[in-house]
């Protein structure tokens, strides 16, 4: 797989965990793309922080309105039945609980749960927008990235970047597999047979707790 | 029967060292004409409240850039690159508070709240320095109010008596901006008899002066 | 697309023993004929949240005249004599709290915020209990959110999609409510295809249920 | 003056304390009355707890619309460029400091500016409504109140009945005079010259400071 098609398998496997009814946030990057893979038998709303929900598809000439945007900054557009309103609701949103599923990616990630995604000190410092409220008030936090980067593992003992959130991660889900945060550590609950297991735990800095994993299934 | 002032009188209403709370997520609701006038008079020193750096020629980006502003109070900075380097470089203060922290305080600043509890940023550098409250035994980072000299918003529709509309995205940090300063200026796209009583977003009594975004 | 119930489907969705908010302020924006089931239903041991006790014959006044209220939270409940006579001998708790707060209470029940710092109250038999938090040498009462099993609504006009809208004022309570609850059923008096994405009061993702006022 | 013109008379000097472009909140029974008497050449913003700007005077039989309501549950009417709020905003407005008069009534107020209006325990409780916030977060808190209840003084040195607010009331309009709060207690600023400072003394439970009264005028 190139790039690009690590992405979208990725974003597709995301896009199985979710289910009818569900308020869906999905962060900037390899999480939006989660948006093109929707179920198509169940109704899904996305929300924007930014304060909309029923985020639809990119705009056409047709269709393009300047005032609809993302959390991004992208103009997008609104589907039958969504609607806006402002950052305060937006945040009551979500950190009242009512998002079911937020969809992140990472700098690095750890197996109790704790994510580090909004600086590399000394280096890189964009802030952490709404991601520390989305992953402390979504009901389930998955991450959405790469196994890991130039080689390195992103999965981790314990983070070492400063963090976005301490223990709240529930499931990463990555081109090799699917690992769910648990009581007593990180599970792989799936993997990608194009990788042998060893592969999997060999990219992997933390302890993958392996039991009978399934194979990761983009169709049902 | 608001007063309109023109652009020209916004000197009136600014100084060096005053502290601006400015709408726009990624300056989509951000008064831009009141931006390029900011940036004409030079103030200087300033503290800005937006939820973003915007970008370089956009936003409150546009005040960064011009070296305008001593300390930025944002969720976020990473479209603007010049943001980035004045920090580093210890020429601009930069407070990154989490989204939604940020919207609460503003709310309560304009609430008359004395603070809130929240378990956004528990365990994280965003902690620091902050009083950690115990109910239930579950620990909630205690956030204090944030209010300004001035609030500067982009209407989409106000009517003759200042009751402001925000349409779409663009409404974001306007309405809660409005509640939290001394003074509130808003760049109207368009000024209209009334507004649906029951369809205002913010009600006259947060708004001092009208400006038109096209004179 | 929301579930469209029918009234006598309410049972449903009570039990004897369960928290319940409901809309309006003196009655107005109360879902009445949900309160007249309610009645017919006789669940018992019920804790109320309401702005007020409403009248003996209106609103929740109806259910505590009906001793079905073991516990009443509200900010007045002078308009209802039974309320008085009902707490005054013991047979039913009723807390008052003030109306600022019991909004911003039941806000923060739905906002996620462990609680707030308040002023109000001070000084009062409101502080009682309850724990004062100093900040730059001010007092304030540290107030605890507030969520419950169930809302009941009065929306005037509700779409398809379960977006709601309360007008002119029977709004009161009723937006904040529909946060801070585990189910939230509303009262439709009228359902339209659509309301328009930027006056929409409370958002689809936080109405359960709806049942059409006139069947 | 019977009791009607007393309650009229006290409304009428209240409302000369408002000033162009105030928002104001008056509470239920007496402080209602203030409505009457506005200045017509200023602007003034009636606020109703329950949810409205632009408190406009009782309905015809035009314009009556039973969902437009005070807060005490009675049908008005709203003025041109009023408009609607819910709770949660429009306590934010009151705690916030953006009301600038509220005038409410009492059952007792003292000397330091604390006020008893919303219990007698074990006779009377009909709670405290919205009176606690008003007092606390308006700017200025006027309490509009006969001098004296059955011949026993209203105005004291200290409540004894549960308090709505400490030291919060700015100032007191009776029939008898007008009534401020300062540092150093209470002072008389205007006495209705129908009383003699004597029998004004001798009606209040308070210690009166003062200092060239002057005469209470209605009527610039």
């Amino acid at each position: 797989m190139d790039r690009q098609e690590t992405k979208n398998f990725i974003a597709k496997r995301v896009a199985k965990e979710l289910s009818d009814g569900d308020l869906v946030n999905l962060g900037i990057g390899l999480p939006t793309l989660v948006g093109n893979f929707l179920p198509t038998d169940v109704k899904i709303d996305l929300q924007s922080e930014n304060g909309l929900i029923g985020l639809g598809p990119a705009p056409t000439e047709d269709n393009y309105d300047k005032d609809i945007t993302n959390a991004g900054g992208q103009v997008v557009t609104l589907v039958e039945g969504g609607m806006y309103f402002d950052s305060a609701l937006s945040f009551a949103i979500i950190r009242g609980g009512h998002v079911d599923v937020t969809v992140l990616g990472c700098l690095q990630v750890d197996e109790l749960g704790s994510l580090a995604s909004w600086i590399i000190p000394g280096k890189m410092v964009p802030g952490m927008g709404g991601a520390m409220d989305l992953v402390t008030g979504a009901k389930k936090v998955i991450i959405a990235t790469t196994h890991t980067n130039r080689g390195k593992p992103k999965i981790l003992k314990e983070c070492t970047l400063p963090l976005t959130a301490k223990n709240q991660v529930n499931m990463i889900i990555t081109e090799m597999g699917v690992m769910e945060v648990k009581e007593d550590g990180l599970h792989l609950l799936e993997y990608n047979p194009e990788y042998t297991i060893m592969e999997i735990v060999e990219a992997t800095g933390a302890t993958l707790i392996i039991k009978e994993p399934k194979v990761m299934e983009l169709e049902d | 029967m608001k007063e309109i002032i023109k652009l020209s009188e916004l000197k009136n209403h600014v100084f060096d060292g005053m502290s601006i709370m400015v709408g726009g997520f990624m300056a989509v609701g951000t008064p831009e004409k009141i931006m390029d006038e900011l940036v004409r008079l030079n103030v200087k020193d300033l503290t800005i409240i937006c939820n973003d750096a915007g970008f370089v020629d956009l936003g409150v980006g546009k005040l960064i850039a011009n070296s305008q502003v001593k300390t930025l109070i944002a969720s976020h900075i990473g479209l603007n690159p010049e943001a980035g380097r004045l920090m580093s470089e210890g020429l601009m203060e930069c407070i990154l508070v989490p989204q939604g922290t940020l919207a609460e305080q503003i709310r309560a600043g304009g609430a008359g709240l004395g603070g809130f509890l929240t378990p956004t940023g528990l365990g994280t550098i965003v902690e620091k320095g902050k009083k950690i409250v115990t109910v239930d035994s579950k620990d909630f980072i205690l956030e204090l109010p944030i209010r300004a000299d001035l609030a500067l918003l982009y209407g989409t529709t106000v009517d003759k008596y200042g009751n402001t509309n925000f349409t779409k995205t663009t409404r974001n940090f306007n309405p809660v901006m409005a509640t939290a300063t001394d003074k509130v200026i808003v760049l109207a796209r368009e000024i209209v008899e009334r507004i649906d009583p029951d369809n205002v977003d913010t009600p006259h009594v947060f708004i001092d002066y009208i400006i038109k975004e096209e004179e």
